[in-house]
């Protein structure tokens, strides 16, 4: 019995499932997937499913920031510009709004290598405030489109090749497989050498420009990534809701997708991401949903929703102080201390 | 007499487990120039560090032993605290403040000494070139420029011991030869007691009085400068010459393996 | 959920879940608040009290409180929570973009939802009721008070044109003003977070138009900044505002210079003109059930009450079979076939016409004096040649 | 329009500029002496506006109104400066940027709980007076009278003084300005402090200019642009960018306001836009020296 | 200025050495691989390069040296493409890369190391080194996302090539390690090693010795050696340790306050006077 698993070429050391573990997760991972509107009722299964939209969002802005460490405060509006993207096409050219998903990518895209604009000349704080003029600006620009606060997609655009996206289940795995496929991208991405570029820009773009990479190309694909990602994500939010308006993709919106990014794992586009969605996200609605009688009985019911803010916020500031990588790190220690166990160091 | 400082039997780690000094002990008398020497990474920054106290920004500590200065047990306190005391630390890589001018950078540390416009003149004195660049934004002087401005803004603070860390790095062998009489100057006029962190084995043995030689975070050996130049595996790994000097050029053709531990 | 049976002693009792949704943290909480705590003291006064279906069936409403912050996306999301997990038949709601949103959603899954929107859009959805005029219609009798009481004029409308609220009423405003011999002299964009000088510069240019009368779309912040403003810059003017922009903090928040000039428009009465009203017995008693004292019940805790209360009465008068079985259904049918009455606090009876929810025309309006108390100056309605809904509706 | 219109637009833009700036200088105060911008700055103003409401209507002294302002702002200030900004010295803008929003986040809680969001003003009598064209009332004058103040001893403070220079060793290397014995904590503490102070006073000053509501937070987001726009490591910058701000904001919304309805709040912004792709480090802010 | 001076060759001398027409002179025509042309930037007020012009040849180990801000680093950062220089051209294998942008010239074979250790300091070794492979990058970002068809084959290929370094020099068990963390001997090893993956023509080294001490700068002559040995790259050496530059450069070039004071064998230099008074010291 070999002592380790060893790989014999460089192919099987850098290939996506390396150890048996993997295998096994990655199994486990489907199934749970699959099975999970068979085990959820109907409530949770809309948890998952705006989960999963939220998770390819945050994986686009953990590409932009975490992986290029190009600061953006505009997520949400990105965001905004594929669900607007969809609801119009559905509405004004009838176009399904499915097939108005990837549609709806581009053009968040296209809107998204406009902001990166700024990121050639700009860092740090003034990059960060660039994209914040740049989010408040959409979202005027959304307040015009959508004076009423409601525009909706139509819930025959929802329907494809006889697929009814209307049922909450079909909902479900379609945005599932939209989803995986989009990680899979992510890791991709991550891996190959454009994901080097990045990840040498967010350290020294100088040097990075000197050792051979086109900085203003690679700022300029990061965030047009990161803005396919959001319109994506902002297409099928479009899907699920009975009508989007523009309070959805506001800056405190924005904040907490780059707060999704921080406290899950910034540069670990995939899992850290997902974990930034379920804490932040998914987590705390189930905590509200358990907070609010609590407080209720308590006579607190008026500051149900301060909590809201203020232990959100909370998480973000202690994660941020305490664990630079975010939570993935956190799972990554415990994992190897269990994989060292009994023996600590 | 009890030493002006001694270090004994410290222990240094970083956050969270980084254990770089273990057990290290050693003096610097009154009125000498001391140098440690050793290669990268064995921990003289850091024990340079430690004892200024600087070592709290790095999130390291010592976590065994003590560091006594004149008397006081000064292990572990704030650098600003030990800096009153007289110790004073110039930091490796010539860390100034770039942004500033170079009369913003004197007032900046002039704020908590207190100094006079006299007293600065007095400390210039010593750096003609830098009195020309007053206007100058720091960053923007030379090397040699940067690391007398870093000197120059220790004495502001009349120091009994200076902590010099790798002066010479990264500087033409005119500039280290000018830094190296400066601070020569310094200790003889002044008084002041210095304890030196070098590579430059060479420039640093000239002008010590005592030498410690650390690798890995010990104390391999130790003694008076002159007794260190003349040590066998000091000439051959530190100062390069084993018999006679060996050239670069026949670097491929031996790969010595030393090590005192 | 619906239909939970249980036996509380030998009483049978039903449950049913129902749905509130409030902003107390967001952009409205300032009248959200107040809103919030009517809607809840009323839940607690009635099932305390005892409800009673038609066949003396005992009801326990449990309510299900989020706060949305006024976002309607969030709105949607606690909808979901509301219909998934609870199985709720009816929905205390809040907003306009919010409610009008959901109000399709709402219609298929057959959830009676009693907004505080008064939005025309909503009076011809079929599950979307309110017990009073919606704003286009309130707007119109304020007109109406308007001319009767000024004569004619030059009007201006002062409003935030993205905010599906504010811009509800002003088709109709623009219609019933022809027919009412008002001129408008223009739309003015007053956001609904209007810094001071803001309001001051809309001020000035509706000065400059020569305005005699001007119409506040918008909540109370900007719409008080905008009074103070108008008077800081000698504009003589009469200010009339929403119902949502003008209520018993008026006198402190538009300062002395502005009074005598602003009015404002609702369709319940004032607690402040409570006494002799019998309706507000109940209210008060509600109140003191709640622990909350007296001077705390305001219009907006009126307001949130009678929502609740109307869903009550609904709940009334259907027998506990269809209750159980048809849930919010049965109780549509109910709002839409009978006439409620609430002792005098809303500006008349509530009656819905299937099809066409708007329950009554008339609205009172309140004058800010001179000496800086509130006046009732009477009951008004809208006027007679035009349906104001329907112009909104059809225009909006 | 009338000339009357225009000079009064033009005053009520430099006075809102004036705020602006007091805002703004509360930022780049935090930036000198820590390289970091506190984003939870627009909450801090919101509670002290808060916090002095609460008390002017309890004690019914405008005095104490503005102490209580000034206080609750220096105070937070401060314990985010322990809490938050000393843990993250030297970590990456990111972390601090991630960090005080975050801060921006909890603190919005806070403020639901002390002041429910309400919509109240100052207790204090405002006349009006004409002055020529203009049109002033009594909290114009209040305004100008607190500000120019302030600004004027805080940039002597940090041009002319050793305590301005040691703050700036701080901001730029906080490790090695330790190393020369510069007291590192309480510098910091002391510009955090500093920070909160002129943003206390910039809070009470709107509070009184216009009204306690949560939308001095938006305010406190546009003053951030203001900060920008004259550049993060500017003082004397600030009133310039605060005042060119507060009078495009005026005059843009009056042009525009027929094509872009409501576009007054986010010309802000289109100005920072602009100005950051002509000056990348804002009007006056100095550039990094960055190198290989 | 002359029109004159942009005629390679024919510079005048006026005190300066100019290097490309001494070239000329000395070695005839046709070998040299980089040379500059009157080069001058200054910032603000400093005048960072004065007119310089030198002559890499094929080959050759050349040592730049000069006292500190003497202009060595700006130069090397002109090569690369960082300064725009306000006059002067730079020429590659006959071709004036003047307008090319850093990435650019990366890709025609220049590589670089950095005087400031790391410059990457979160990737671990194996990505800094396979990230100097990114100009040369086949497959679209489409393949890449699908890590497939040329995107795969070439993160294999590239990786061999980084292994191939990481065994020169001998980095084996640092692979997997973000570079900041490491010693700073090791970093400047990495930079070495990630430069040389490259395969460049020209590898400009910017004190790769600093700070090192005697036993890890042999590591890094060891390693220069063996390069140009194996692979005949030419170099251009900043560094400011006299013995290691006398020992194994093949001509210094030796620089002062923007200008060269000094081109010829490293014994010649040592005993010059110019160079004694500007930089070694009496
Ligand atoms: N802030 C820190 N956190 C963790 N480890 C550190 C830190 N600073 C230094 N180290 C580690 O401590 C060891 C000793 O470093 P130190 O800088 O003290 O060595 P040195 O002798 O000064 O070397 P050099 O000659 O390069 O200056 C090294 O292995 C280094 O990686
Ligand atoms: N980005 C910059 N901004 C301003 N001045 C600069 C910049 N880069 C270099 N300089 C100035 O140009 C001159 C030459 O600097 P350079 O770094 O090229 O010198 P060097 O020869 O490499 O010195 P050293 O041996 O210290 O590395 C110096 O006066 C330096 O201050
Ligand atoms: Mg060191
Ligand atoms: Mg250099």
């Amino acid at each position: 019995m070999p002592a380790g698993v060893f790989k014999e070429t460089y192919e099987a050391d850098m290939a996506f499932i390396r150890y048996p573990i993997h295998k096994a997760a990655l199994i486990a991972a489907i199934i749970a997937l699959l099975a999970a509107p068979a085990v959820l009722d109907r409530y949770y299964l809309s948890l998952a499913t705006t989960a999963l939209i939220f998770w390819v969002a945050v994986m686009g802005l953990n590409i932009t920031v975490g992986l290029a460490g190009q600061i953006s405060l505009a997520h949400a509006a990105l965001m905004g510009v594929g669900a607007y993207t969809v609801a119009h096409a559905a509405l004004k050219l009838g176009l399904n709004a499915v097939l108005a998903v990837p549609l709806a990518g581009i053009t968040a895209m296209a809107i998204s290598v406009l902001l990166s604009l700024p990121s050639f000349k700009l860092k740090e704080y003034y990059l960060a405030m660039a994209s914040l003029a740049a989010q408040l600006l959409l979202e005027y620009a959304f307040s015009r489109i959508d004076p009423d606060q409601y525009t909706p997609v139509p819930p025959e655009a929802k329907v494809l090749a006889g697929v009814d996206l209307n049922n909450p289940v079909n909902l479900y795995y379609f945005t599932a497989l939209v989803a995986v496929l989009m990680a899979v991208i992510a890791a991709n991405i991550a891996r190959s050498t454009y994901g080097r570029a990045m990840k040498a820009v967010r350290d020294n773009d100088v040097a990075a420009s000197i050792v051979g990479v086109d900085v203003p190309l690679t700022k300029a694909l990061a965030f047009a990534i990161g803005g396919f990602y959001a319109g994506v994500a902002g297409g099928l939010y479009a899907i699920y809701s009975v009508g989007i308006g523009w309070e959805a993709f506001t800056l405190i919106v924005s904040i907490e997708l780059l707060g999704m990014v921080l406290v899950g794992g910034p540069g670990r586009v995939v899992w850290g991401s997902l974990l930034g969605v379920l804490t932040l996200r998914t987590g705390w609605t189930l905590l509200e949903s358990q907070l609010t009688p609590l407080l209720s009985a308590l006579g607190m019911t008026a500051y149900a929703s301060a909590f809201k803010y203020i232990v959100l916020g909370a998480v973000i500031t202690a994660t941020i102080i305490l664990e630079p990588e975010g939570l993935i790190a956190v799972l990554r220690r415990v994992k190897e201390y269990f994989r060292l166990w009994p023996y600590s160091y | 007499m009890p030493p002006l400082l001694s270090v004994a039997n410290a222990e240094i780690m970083y956050h969270p487990y980084i254990l770089v000094i273990k057990n290290l002990s050693l003096k610097v008398e009154e009125g000498t120039i001391t140098c440690i020497l050793g290669p990268n990474g064995a921990g003289k920054s850091t024990l340079l560090k430690a004892i200024s106290g600087v070592i709290k920004y790095e999130r390291g500590r010592v976590t065994r032993g003590s560091i006594n200065y004149r008397g006081d047990d000064i292990t572990n306190r704030d650098p600003d605290e030990i800096a009153k005391m007289g110790i004073i630390y110039v930091m490796e890589g010539r860390r100034i403040f770039r942004e500033l001018t170079v009369k913003e950078n004197l007032d900046a540390v002039a704020y908590v000494t207190g100094s006079g416009p006299d007293e600065v003149k007095a400390v210039l004195d010593y750096f003609p070139r830098l009195k020309e660049r007053l206007e100058e934004r720091a960053g923007n002087l030379s090397g040699g420029e940067q690391q007398m401005l870093a000197i120059a803004l220790a004495l502001l603070h009349k120091p009994r011991l200076l902590l010099l860390d790798e002066p010479s790095l990264g500087l033409a062998p005119k500039i280290v030869s000018l830094l190296y009489s400066t601070i020569r100057q310094l200790h003889d006029e002044e008084g002041i007691t210095i304890l030196l962190a070098e590579q430059n084995a060479r420039k640093a043995l000239e002008i010590s009085d005592y030498g410690y030689v650390m690798e890995n975070g010990k104390i391999v050996m130790e003694g008076p400068a002159d007794v260190l130049r003349e040590d066998k595996d000091i000439k051959e790994f530190y100062l390069g010459m084993g018999r006679g000097r060996t050239s670069y050029r026949n670097v491929k053709w031996y790969r010595r393996k030393k090590r005192w531990v | 959920g619906r239909g939970s049976e249980e036996t509380a002693g030998e009483e049978e009792v039903i449950t049913i879940n129902v749905g509130l949704l409030v902003d107390e943290t967001g952009p409205t909480s300032d009248v959200g608040i107040g809103y919030a705590r009517g809607a809840e003291a009323a839940f607690k006064y009635f099932n305390e009290k005892g409800i009673y279906t038609k066949d003396g069936v005992r009801v326990e409403i449990n309510y299900i409180k989020r706060d949305y912050a006024y976002n309607p996306t969030q709105a949607e999301e606690f909808y979901r929570e509301f219909r998934d997990r609870y199985n709720v038949i009816a929905v205390i709601g809040w907003g306009t973009a919010d409610t009008e949103k959901l109000s399709d959603q709402v219609a298929r899954d057959k959830i009676v939802y009693i907004s505080a929107s008064y939005s025309a859009k909503l009076v011809v959805k079929p599950y979307n009721f309110f017990p009073a005029p919606d704003y286009s219609t309130q707007a119109c009798a304020g007109l109406a008070w308007l001319r009767e009481e000024y004569g004619g004029g030059k009007i201006a409308l002062a409003y935030d044109s993205k905010v599906a609220y504010s811009r509800s009423p002003i088709p109709a405003i623009k219609e019933a003003s022809k027919i009412l011999g008002l001129e408008v002299v223009g739309d003015f964009d007053l956001p609904l977070r209007a810094s001071e000088a803001d309001a001051e510069r809309v001020a000035r240019e509706i000065k400059a138009a020569g305005a005699d009368f001007v119409w506040c779309g918008n909540t109370i912040s900007s719409c008080s900044l905008l009074a103070r403003a108008l008077a800081k810059v000698g504009a003589d003017v009469v200010m009339l505002v929403n119902v949502w922009g003008f209520d018993e903090r008026s006198p402190d928040l538009v300062g002395e210079e502005a009074y005598g000039m602003v009015a404002g428009i609702s369709p319940f009465i004032y607690p402040v003109f409570a006494s002799g009203i019998e309706g507000f017995n109940v209210i008060y008693e509600a109140a003191e059930l709640a622990g909350i004292p007296r001077e705390e019940v305001t219009l907006r805790f009126v307001q949130g009450f009678v929502n609740v209360w109307l869903l009550v009465k609904a709940i009334e008068s259907v027998t506990s079979e269809d209750l159980l079985s048809r849930g919010g259904e049965a109780l549509k049918e109910i709002l839409e076939s009978q006439t409620f009455d609430f002792g005098g606090i809303t500006a008349a009876p509530v009656k819905f016409q299937p099809g066409f929810h708007v329950p009554y025309k008339d609205v009172y309006i309140v004058m800010l004096a001179e000496d800086g108390s509130l006046v009732l100056e009477g009951k008004y309605s809208a006027p007679k040649g035009i349906d104001c809904a329907r112009v909104t509706i059809e225009r909006g | 329009m009338s000339l009357e219109e225009w000079s009064n637009l033009v005053f009520q833009g430099i006075l809102l500029g004036v705020l602006y700036s007091l805002v703004a200088m509360g930022y780049n105060i935090v930036y000198r002496v820590n390289k970091s911008i506190n984003f939870a700055v627009p909450q801090v103003v919101l509670l002290a506006a808060y916090v002095s409401l609460i008390v002017a209507v309890a004690v019914g002294s405008f005095i104490a109104a503005i102490i209580a302002a000034v206080l609750v702002s220096i105070a937070v200030s401060m314990a985010l400066e322990r809490t938050v900004a000393r843990p993250l010295l030297g970590r990456p803008p990111v972390a601090l940027i991630g960090a005080t929003l975050g801060v921006f986040y909890a603190l919005k809680g806070v403020v639901l709980i002390v002041g429910g969001s309400r919509v109240a003003t100052i207790p204090i009598d405002i006349d009006y007076y004409e002055v020529g064209p203009l049109d002033i009332a009594t909290n114009d004058v209040i305004s100008l009278a607190g500000a120019l103040p302030v600004f004027a001893s805080v940039v002597i403070l940090h041009r002319k003084t050793r305590f301005g220079a040691a703050m700036r060793a701080v901001a730029e290397d906080a490790e090695g300005a330790a190393a020369y014995g510069l007291p590192v904590k309480r510098l910091m503490l002391a510009g955090w402090a500093l920070a909160g102070l002129v943003g206390g006073l910039g809070s009470i000053l709107l509070a009184i200019k216009t009204q306690v509501s949560p939308e001095l937070e938006y305010f406190a987001i546009r003053a951030l642009a203001a900060s920008l726009i004259a550049g993060l490591d500017s003082l004397g910058g600030v009133i310039v960018g605060g005042i060119a701000l507060g009078l495009a904001e005026q005059i843009g919304s009056k042009i525009l306001d027929p094509y872009l309805p409501g576009i007054g709040r986010d010309i802000a912004f289109l100005v920072l836009l602009i100005v950051l792709f002509v000056r990348p480090y804002g009007l006056f802010g100095s550039e990094r020296i960055e190198r290989v | 200025m002359q029109n004159s001076s942009s005629v390679i060759g024919e510079a005048k001398v006026d005190g300066v050495w100019d290097t490309s027409s001494l070239y000329m002179k000395k070695y005839g025509a046709g070998e040299r691989i980089l040379w500059t042309v009157d080069v001058t930037l200054s910032f603000g007020g400093v005048r960072a390069l004065d007119r310089v012009s030198i002559v890499v040849r094929k080959g050759e180990l050349l040592g730049l040296i000069g006292p500190n801000g003497a202009g060595k680093t700006s130069l090397l950062n002109v090569i690369s493409g960082v300064y725009k220089p306000e006059k002067g051209r730079v020429f590659f294998k006959g071709i004036d890369i003047s307008n090319l942008k850093p990435h650019e010239r990366a890709r025609l074979g220049i590589a670089r190391t950095f005087q400031h250790g790391e410059m990457f300091h979160s990737m671990t070794v194996l990505e800094t080194i396979m990230l100097r492979l990114h100009p040369w990058h086949r497959g679209s970002i489409v393949e890449a996302a699908l890590w497939a068809f040329r995107a795969k084959r070439w993160e294999v290929e590239a990786r061999e090539k980084a292994e191939y370094v990481i065994d020169l020099l001998d980095l084996h068990e640092y692979r997997h390690m973000p570079v900041g963390a490491l010693p700073p001997g090791v970093q400047k090893k990495v930079d070495l090693a990630a430069a040389m993956v490259q395969d460049p023509e020209v590898i400009l080294m910017d004190e790769p010795m600093a700070g090192l001490s005697r036993e890890e700068k042999d590591d890094i002559v060891r390693a220069i050696i063996e390069i140009r040995e194996t692979r005949g790259t030419t170099m251009v050496l900043v560094e400011h340790d006299l013995e290691v530059v006398t020992d194994i450069c093949d001509r210094v070039v030796v620089m002062d306050r923007g200008k060269v004071i000094f081109d010829g064998p490293p014994h010649e230099a040592v005993k010059d006077e110019a160079v004694i008074t500007a930089y070694i010291g009496g």
